[in-house]
């Protein structure tokens, strides 16, 4: 496979520098929090910016290829290289980790979470952005699988440290799942090296060499791979970390994860699995779709269960990457490109959704659907924030998330390589209930928390009067708390601040451009997509 | 051949000494039995070396005799720091720290 | 069929390639006043008034062009100097007049939207006759429900935001209808659903408005699973066909038309594809059973009732249909009569929501359910291959819908205090506001079908022709809808217009209890059946918290708009009165439009009177392939005309043109050459002989059962008066009463009706809601049983094993030296054994 | 009888001198010095200046350093001294070189340790030395006789330093269980060393590679190969040898603690695969399973009975009878063809590894317990509130220690897997596997303990900031950079683990 190699420095400047930031932080006291807040945002943006370069140079007309490409030498006796590269598949990702980190530091500026220390908490979201870009340039299965690694640890403490009540219960099942899910990737992927009579670690090279490994062998190390990208997807049954996780992290946690941690694994089933092992994918598509479709209802009813808010968007996430995973499934270009573009949109909206989230809770203290209720009265433009995140992430045509569903469901009307399209064809119709199980709860969602009048104990004034707890009578969960808040909060139903406008509006603009002018990313997804397919087809035919 | 029985005694002895390590609870009877199995090391050296006909043996038995001195030396030495403690040398009471 | 060239061409022009603005104008106007309205002198509302007459003048600009594009075509392209303009060219054939009827090509200008798997899409606009139609409809009927809301709305808490919703909505409609793919047709269908939330939502601070538009969403939603499914499969049926011959791809609509008519695609494929589609079309266009959420959006505001059931949102779902007509043609084997599922659906929705219209208390429901009614129509209409008369229905029907509705919306603004209940709150207020009863009137007459009005000849035409097709039951469930619709519109004016005024049209601002509910235990007495001598105790209580509860539904748009009134509504609460000019002028233009626009296509006037037919209908006739792949910007076209017309076939006497056989090799149809019924005088009288007998019989009921009821009031309101009135009507109680209870009460109106009633709420509306509620508890159990004890349950119960063996393995940690020494011999020993045994055979 | 003596007579007639190359024993004869220097100066120094030793025997290891380096950087062929029994080769230099750097580090952290619990500074340092050289010994020992002496010279010492608080009563119990238990293992292994001998007629381990190898095992060298493997199976505490292993740790000083599970855990293991690699390749078809069960029991049952303890240090001789397992896993296919090479590769990487990361974890602990005065989990709590830098030192040798990059420990567990699954054989992926499985068991008692150091609050609320003393400070910096540079570039410590094949090793 042919590669561009000017400008190649981009990419390891955009990958490494965040750990500028973080050196540069070790050495400053940690009572100097805005300066830490200042370093890490300047950090990050700088990151942004070399990744807007990168955006700019990057050639659209060839974006099948590699670009960016280096190749230089890092632990020979391995056989593994320092390799990275950029091509139509990960380049939007790759750009959405440096933005979302961003925007996130930002928003931190003045969210801080309770546990303070804002200089360890800067620093692990720098090394976070490392990790997160790292994996989505390298092109050598050992620097992947590091960098793919490296992403756990600050988020374990990210969770664990600044997280909810039940923090530590979730941060360790986070860690575990994870670690049990790579550590048979690791087999797999040394067992795939050695398959491939141990050359290279290298992508280009297990591309074209793996088509060859015996079909047997390929289901196996698929298996492991399988188990690897799936549990970070997350995908059913493997997907119970991800609502404890998502739920006790704090917002900034909740918002990278759902951008961009829950991506590596999607992604490294479109770059490395399927690719790789066409043989094993074409076997095991079947069983990812079922699974995924199973995703996406059970994702829905497990929404419609919630009574948290940020649960409920959680589970959401279980469902929407159902369809990200369907349409990777169906092994056909209409249906991975469509994968990736939800993989972006999804991004985008639920992380949106996690901001509003952390809002909710910043200002009234509980994401109990049960007692938020008004909230366009007391705080419209939330609200209507709210609302446009909620349309978005059902589905709206219009709007990002649309993009990611509705291809996807296209591309399971006929499978590519001759799988099953009685299977696949009933797994679209479910997947397109899904859609209506989506519309249900966001909309139950939105309806309880954002319309009707604001529920007493938060309506203004009362604050200070809430100690009888009166204005509780009506919520029939345990009041103590609520009046505890409300006794100094609940006169402080604020609307969306100046810091929270800065961090949101490029989410809610890309949503809508994204949303109204998709072609902005298929055609850099497209060409390599449909070039990976045709690889796909060399070995297994059409 | 007279050999094979100095190999045989020294099974024999090395059984015995098994036992009493595992048996006994003195620790001074321990050392003791301890002492058994590396003399039945040293009759096995030697008779293969007989059998063989090579010096090694003698010679590796030379040295397993020194060692053992200086390990028995050791070991005397920590049996009475632990009398000095607590006035006892049975093993069994030695189970602070278990699980 | 063999042709000589003769060469004339199609004239096209500045409005028609760029009728995108009409669509896009809107939606900037929405963007604009979400951004700057709140700051506007008027709060945002002229943007949006603007943005909508700009829209309506380029379509009326774009019509204008299209009638010369027609023309140019069929005189030979004389005026079709300068305005050349890049389209292929296409192969003329015969009409039943005999006459050159050329394949008019829709004007389409197109951008690449999204891109896969190396196909392109395209969005754009793709305007023909029936885009056309609707574009100038959407524009002209928003423009004039926005003045309408001016002062209808004027004082809400969120004008602004309702203007923008307004807007956002018809932009909805105009992109559906220029749709130049099915992607973008799905867009446009969206952004109405979102915008109906967003509207019906409008007064979301009362818990049961919140419910209803979540309910309408909900429900439209559901339908959208049959479209997403629908696209899918015509997309995979139609692309690769596209790609090979049209150069396009399986969304481009007019590729799915001739696809859909080449006889490529497999029967069964399209079967699936329409029953799909039609799904989508029963949700949008509340088509039973899914109909259920059109009364509860009545919580909307008036104007975006208006809105919502004349021109946009439920025609979406007829539009649909229309749009892409050969799909259902094709698939329900509508070419040879078979009876189709839209046809059937259709005929079902007439009569059951002309029943139900029977037993609101609410106007606006009642007219609710009238729309549902029309669209049974319509659907019945394409279901049985009547497109044109059904796209005429939806033309006309548009007018005189939105012009009832805002009469409803007047007499609430202005007569009966924000209230909709005719029972309690209106009544005699004919001579209060004397414009709003003559636009009703109008338009009662139109929606009924009384010579000359515009529903006469729509909806007459539509009933011709389902006879006309064989379609003979049908035709009979066609009278009698016409019958029904007479009726429930007689009782719905009756009560509004005449009689005496009650509640707030009385003046009185609280109403009086004593009054309502007596008034309610009477109407039953009269409605209890074979109970005439008055109602048993129980009787009464058994009935009346249903038609209470009917009743109080309607309560929350007083008490809510007040809330939001009152600054400025309280001088004019105190007597009923005819509203301003804002209000009127949208309603006389529209009553005007209803009495008129029937003419549009008055067929048994003769062939110059169906203009519809001539500039809508698409001509069913083959395009030879590579003329249609030769458009591109700057080309001109070649209109090639026959010199000696082969075989003249006209599509009365069944010859097989397209729709019927596959077309000649090279060549595509776009359109199934549908029949129109010859206009006979016989069924014309028979359908206007219906609706008179209707209309007589109601009349009656109405004097007679709302006159007596008012008698039992003497006691309670001014004597005087009443006694006079209550004496004229005892006159004429006995025979009318013997007639009504003892036919129409107990055989039509009570039984069936009530059963009707019963089931739509009970059953139907119970399923729907049931449906969601059901999910939740599922969703509750599978979260609390399967997530939680099992899947979670799964992984920390391993966690709880590993940590357990380690806790079993804990004593062999005795701390005892002994047993450890014990331990490695042993172990070693064991080792040793089994090894030997193992290596030394 | 007149027979034997005629024969040693007639083989001490043929006796000549040998050659002695001294810079390849340089390491040791520096180290010898270095003993008596610091004996000397022991019984010289009044007890105020005790704590010169520590630096003097920092010297020394870092003088016998310096001629390991040189030998490594002329690095001509391999040096053979006394026919074979006592060879420098580069598998030698790398090991001698980790033990050195090792002790050097155990010194650092001995330091403040016996200073502050007034311990005889003098005779630790000492018996130190001893054990270090007896280490170094043990990396070129390729006879049975020398191999047995090094270990002896390494152990010995072991027990007293272990038993080294005298008044402690859990001092005691540990030297005493770790000696008694260490000299019995010691004697089944004689008893194994001397079947053999008897078996293949010699104690040089390349003939008995040799003898081993020609037609099929009989019974007697089966046991004398069990025996001896299970003698050094005990030194490396693998399961169900590890008995000793943690009541020991518990209970004896920190730094000898330290010193036990890295040193003379690696220098079991250096002998383990003097042995196998040169004595045993015959014998596959008994150490292979042998092994193998070993890898698995020892893995597992490690981490299992780690994840019920509430006391670090016992946790971590835990976690280091698990990490045994990963380092003994590729051992177990030694014997075959193309995995060899990579096997012997993944054990030194490993050890190399091992030794930085595990000695980093005991100094945080040793600075953390100095302050805390408790090694029970509880106390950590709240550690990064209040020392920051130590809450990271400990996160990153914890880290490292359960695999995750780019900590040096993924490497080391890359390499082991990487070892394995070169065998390709489905044993191999069965093994693989169970490893897999284990390093998640691992992952969560690991982030158990950096739990408790983040996200607890301190115990009783005692904030006040720990102050490493600098030789600590200094252990860990070594520890630290070591660990994070391993991780970043694995090939330098690769390039070391990628020694030519053993010396005499068949096929070599």
């Amino acid at each position: 496979m042919e590669t561009l190699t000017d400008q190649n420095w981009l990419l390891s400047v955009g990958v490494f520098l965040p750990l500028v930031g973080v050196l540069v932080m070790m050495f400053i006291p940690r009572d100097d929090e805005s300066t830490h807040k200042t370093i890490g945002i300047v950090t990050a943006g700088a990151t942004l910016v070399i990744g807007l370069i990168t955006l700019l140079n990057f050639d659209y007309d060839q974006s099948e290829k590699l670009q960016f490409f280096v190749d230089a030498e890092w632990i020979p006796v391995i056989n593994s290289n320092y390799t990275v590269g950029l091509d139509g598949i990960s380049l939007p990702l790759y750009v959405l980790s440096m933005a979302v980190t961003f925007l996130v530091m930002i928003y931190t500026w003045d969210n801080m979470p309770d546990a303070g220390n804002p200089k360890a908490f800067y620093m692990l979201m720098l090394v976070l952005q490392t990790g997160m870009a790292g994996t989505f340039v390298a092109q050598d299965l050992i620097l992947f699988f590091v960098f793919f690694e490296v992403v756990l640890l600050p988020m374990y403490f990210m969770i664990g440290v600044w997280g909810g009540e039940n923090r530590k219960y979730a941060s360790l099942k986070f860690f575990l799942y994870t670690m049990f899910g790579s550590a048979f990737m690791l087999v797999a992927f040394l067992a795939l090296f050695f398959q491939t009579d141990a050359v290279s670690f290298g992508f280009a090279h297990l591309v074209d060499a793996g088509a060859s490994v015996d079909r047997d062998v390929q289901i196996w190390i698929f298996a492991g791979m399988f188990l690897g990208f799936a549990v970070k997807v997350p995908m059913f049954p493997f997907h119970t970390w991800l609502p404890d996780a998502h739920t006790q992290a704090p917002t900034q946690g909740s918002v990278i994860l759902a951008a961009i941690l829950l991506k590596l694994g999607t992604y490294g089933f479109v770059r490395i699995a399927i690719p790789m092992l066409p043989e094993g994918a074409k076997a095991w598509a079947p069983v990812i779709g079922i699974l995924a479709v199973i995703g996406i209802i059970y994702g829905a009813l497990g929404c419609l269960a919630q009574t948290d808010m940020k649960r409920l968007i959680a589970f959401s996430s279980v469902a929407h990457m159902g369809f990200v995973m369907l349409g990777i499934a169906t092994l056909t270009e209409f249906g991975i490109n469509a994968a990736i573009f939800g993989m972006v949109a999804h991004g985008l909206i639920t992380g949106m959704l996690f901001f509003l989230a952390g809002s909710v809770k910043h200002r009234y203290h509980t994401l109990e659907i049960k007692r938020l209720s008004g909230m366009l009265v007391q705080a419209p433009r939330l609200g209507w924030i709210l609302g446009f995140s909620a349309m978005a992430s059902l589905g709206l045509p219009g709007l990002a998330g649309f993009w990611g569903e509705f291809p996807v469901i296209l591309s399971a009307y006929n499978p590519n390589f001759g799988l099953s399209e009685e299977l696949f064809r009933t797994l679209m119709v479910i997947a397109a209930v899904g859609t209506v199980l989506a519309a249900a709860y966001l909309l139950w969602l939105y309806q309880r928390t954002a319309f009707g009048e604001p529920s007493d104990e938060f309506t203004s004034g009362h604050g200070s009067s809430d100690g009888d707890g009166a204005h509780h009578g009506a919520t029939p969960q345990p009041v103590g708390a609520a009046v505890n808040d409300d006794a100094d909060h609940g006169d402080e139903i604020y609307d969306v601040t100046p810091i929270e406008w800065v961090a949101w509006t490029p989410f809610l603009v890309f949503i809508v451009v994204f949303g109204v002018y998709p072609q902005l990313m298929f055609q850099v997804i497209d060409p390599a997509v449909t070039d990976m397919v045709a690889r796909l087809g060399e070995t297994l035919g059409p | 051949m007279l050999a094979v029985n100095f190999l045989l005694l020294g099974a024999v002895l090395f059984c015995i000494g098994v036992y009493g390590v595992i048996a006994r609870r003195n620790a001074v009877l321990v050392l003791m039995s301890i002492e058994l199995i590396l003399n039945a090391v040293n009759l096995n050296l030697i008779a293969f070396a007989l059998i063989k006909g090579t010096v090694d043996g003698q010679v590796f038995a030379l040295y397993v005799v020194a060692i053992a001195a200086a390990e028995v030396g050791v070991g005397l030495a920590m049996v009475l720091m632990i009398y000095r403690n607590r006035r006892s040398i049975a093993l069994d009471e030695l189970s602070e720290m278990k699980g | 069929m063999m042709l000589a060239a003769d060469a004339a061409q199609l004239s096209s022009g500045w409005f028609l390639e760029n009728a995108w603005l009409i669509a896009l104008i809107p939606a900037i106007g929405f963007g604009l006043i979400i951004a700057f309205g709140k700051k506007m002198p008027m709060k945002g509302s002229e943007i949006g008034l603007l943005s909508m007459a700009a829209s309506t003048v380029l379509a009326s600009g774009a019509a204008v062009q299209w009638i010369q594009r027609t023309d140019s075509a069929d005189k030979g392209g004389e005026e079709a100097v300068g305005l050349i303009q890049a389209f292929g060219r296409s192969v003329p054939t015969v009409s039943e007049g005999g006459e050159v009827e050329p394949f008019i090509e829709p004007v389409v200008s197109t951008w690449v939207w999204w891109q896969n798997s190396g196909l392109e899409f395209g969005i754009g606009s793709s305007v023909d006759g029936l885009a056309i139609l609707l574009l100038w409809l959407v524009a002209f009927i928003s423009l004039l429900v926005q003045v309408f809301s001016l002062d209808y709305v004027r004082g809400d808490r969120r004008y602004t935001h309702f203007f923008a919703a307004l807007t956002l909505f018809s932009a909805g409609m105009l992109v559906m209808v220029m749709a130049e793919n099915m992607v973008q047709l799905i867009l446009g269908w969206e952004i109405m659903g979102l915008c109906s939330f967003m509207l019906i939502g409008h007064w979301w601070e009362e818990y049961p408005n919140a419910r209803a538009a979540l309910k309408a969403f909900f429900t439209v939603r559901v339908g959208d699973v049959g479209l997403l499914v629908g696209t899918a499969i015509i997309f995979f049926g139609a692309n690769q066909w596209a790609v090979d011959n049209l150069d396009s791809n399986g969304f481009n609509i007019a590729a799915i038309q001739a696809w859909a008519l080449s006889g490529e695609g497999s029967h069964i494929l399209l079967l699936m594809g329409a029953i799909a589609l039609f799904i989508a079309c029963i949700g949008k266009s509340g088509q039973f059973p899914l109909h259920t959420w059109l009364p509860d959006a009545m919580a909307g505001p008036t104007p975006v009732s208006s809105l919502l059931h004349s021109s946009t949102m439920v025609v979406a779902g007829v539009f649909l249909v229309a749009r892409i007509y050969p799909v259902f043609w094709q698939g329900f084997n509508i070419d040879n009569g078979g009876l189709s599922f839209i046809a059937v659906i259709g005929g079902i929705t007439i009569v059951i929501a002309a029943l139900l219209a029977f037993v609101q208390d609410d106007i606006k429901k009642v007219l609710a359910y009238s729309t549902v009614s029309q669209l049974g129509y319509m659907m019945l209409g394409l279901g049985t291959g009547a497109w044109l008369p059904a796209v005429f229905h939806i033309f006309t029907h548009a007018f005189f819908k939105c012009c009832l509705f805002l009469c409803a919306g007047s007499i609430s603004h202005s007569a009966s205090h924000h209230s909709f209940d005719m029972k309690k709150d209106m009544g005699g207020l004919r001579k209060k506001m004397p414009f709003t009863f003559a636009a009703w009137i109008v338009s009662t007459l139109a929606l009924a079908g009384i010579f000359p009005f515009a529903g006469f000849w729509s909806k007459d035409e539509i009933i011709d022709n389902v006879g006309n097709n064989g379609y003979d039951f049908l035709l009979i469930v066609g009278f009698g809808g016409a019958a029904l619709t007479a009726m429930y519109m007689t009782r719905a004016t009756y009560l509004t217009f005449f009689g005496e005024p009650r509640g707030a049209a009385a003046g009185l601002h609280d109403h009086d209890d004593f009054d309502d509910t007596h008034a309610e235990e009477h109407e039953m007495e009269l409605l209890t059946v074979g109970a005439p001598e008055g109602p048993t105790a129980e009787e009464a209580a058994a009935d009346a918290p249903r038609s209470l509860s009917a009743a109080t539904n309607t309560d929350h748009h007083d008490d809510h708009h007040d809330d939001h009134h009152d600054d400025h509504h309280d001088d004019h609460h105190a007597e009923p009165h005819e509203s301003g000019p804002l209000l009127l002028i949208p309603i006389l233009v529209l009553a005007f439009l209803a009495t008129i626009s029937g003419f549009a296509n008055a067929t048994p006037l003769g062939e110059e009177w169906e203009s519809i037919k001539k500039y809508v209908e698409p001509r069913p006739v083959e395009v030879p392939i590579e003329d249609y792949l030769a458009q591109g910007a700057g080309e001109s076209l070649q209109l090639v005309m026959p010199t000696a017309t082969g075989d003249a076939l006209t599509a009365d006497d069944g010859a097989k043109v397209c729709g019927f056989e596959t077309p000649a090799a090279g060549t595509v149809c776009f359109f199934p050459a549908v029949t129109h019924a010859v206009p006979k005088l016989s069924k014309i009288l028979a359908a206007t002989a219906t609706v008179v007998i209707a209309f007589a019989v109601a009349i009656a009921f109405n004097v007679a059962y709302y006159g007596r009821r008012n008698k039992h009031l003497v006691g309670l309101t001014e004597r005087s008066r009443t006694l006079r009135g209550g004496y004229l009507f005892l006159k004429n109680k006995y025979y009318l009463d013997a007639l009504y209870e003892n036919v129409i009460v107990r055989w039509v109106a009570h039984p069936i009706a009530k059963a009707a009633y019963w089931m739509n709420q009970k059953i139907i509306d119970a399923t729907v809601d049931g449906v969601g509620k059901s999910t939740r508890r599922t969703g509750q159990w599978v979260y609390d049983n399967i997530d939680q004890k099992v899947v979670d349950g799964a992984v920390n119960g391993s966690g709880f094993v590993a940590s357990e063996t380690g806790h079993g393995l804990q004593p062999v940690q005795s701390g005892k030296v002994s047993q450890y020494g014990a331990l490695l011999f042993g172990a070693a020993a064991v080792g040793a054994i089994v090894l030997v045994i193992v290596n030394v055979s | 009888m007149i027979a034997v003596v005629s024969s040693v007579l007639a083989q001490a007639s043929e006796w000549v001198s040998p050659t002695i190359d001294w810079h390849a024993l340089a390491p040791e004869i520096v180290l010898v010095i270095g003993i008596n220097i610091v004996l000397l100066l022991d019984l010289q120094l009044p007890d105020s200046k005790k704590w010169a030793m520590a630096s003097i025997t920092g010297f020394v290891l870092l003088a016998a350093f310096i001629p390991v380096v040189t030998l490594w950087v002329i690095g001509d062929d391999t040096r053979s001294l006394f026919d074979g029994r006592y060879v420098i080769d580069e598998y030698a230099l790398v090991l001698k070189g980790l033990f050195l750097l090792a002790a050097y580090v155990i010194v650092l952290m001995s330091q403040t340790e016996l200073e502050e619990g007034g311990y005889y500074q003098g005779e630790f340092y000492v018996l130190l030395l001893c054990s270090v050289l007896g280490m170094v010994m043990m990396a070129s020992s390729r006879d049975l006789v020398s191999i047995f002496v090094a270990l002896e010279l390494l152990s010995i010492p072991a027990y007293m330093m272990a038993a080294w608080r005298k008044r402690d009563e859990k001092s005691n119990e540990a030297g005493v269980k770790y000696y008694l238990l260490g000299v019995f293992a010691s004697a089944v292994l004689l008893y194994g060393m001397s079947l053999l001998y008897g078996a293949t007629r010699s104690t040089l381990l390349t003939d008995i590679g040799a003898a081993l190898s020609d037609g099929d095992l009989i019974a007697l060298e089966v046991v004398a190969v069990v025996f001896v493997l299970c003698g050094f199976a005990f030194k490396i505490s693998a399961v169900p040898f590890h008995t000793w292993a943690p009541d020991t740790y518990e209970g004896a000083p920190l730094p000898v603690t330290a010193f036990l599970s890295v040193a003379s855990k690696a220098a079991g293991f250096v002998a383990l695969m003097s042995i196998i690699f040169i004595a045993f390749p015959g014998a596959d078809g008994v150490s292979e399973p042998l092994i193998w069960t070993l890898a698995v029991l020892t893995m597992t049952i490690g981490n299992v009975l780690a994840l019920r303890q509430t006391n670090v240090v016992r946790l971590l001789a835990y976690s280091s009878v698990s990490q045994g397992g990963f380092i003994l896993m590729p051992l177990a296919y030694a014997g075959d063809p193309n995995a060899g090479g990579s096997a012997l590769n993944a054990v030194i990487v490993y050890l190399l590894v091992y030794a930085f990361m595990n000695l980093g974890a005991f100094a945080v602990v040793m600075a953390v317990t100095r302050k805390t005065r408790s090694a029970e989990m509880s106390a950590f709590g709240g550690l990064f509130g209040y020392a920051p830098g130590l809450a990271t030192a400990m996160t990153i040798f914890f880290a490292s220690l359960a695999g995750i990059p780019p900590l040096g420990g993924w490497f080391a567990k890359f390499n082991a897997f990487r070892a394995v699954l070169d065998a390709g054989t489905t044993s191999a992926y069965v093994l693989a596997a169970i490893a897999a499985v284990n390093t998640v068991i691992a992952a969560a008692y690991y982030m158990r303990v950096l739990r408790i150091v983040w996200m607890d609050d301190a115990p009783d609320g005692d904030t006040s900031p720990i102050v490493t003393p600098a030789p600590i400070a200094a252990a860990l910096g070594l520890t630290v950079i070591g660990t994070i540079v391993l991780g970043v570039l694995p090939n330098i410590v690769a390039r070391f683990g990628d020694v030519d094949t053993l010396t005499g090793a068949l096929g070599s």
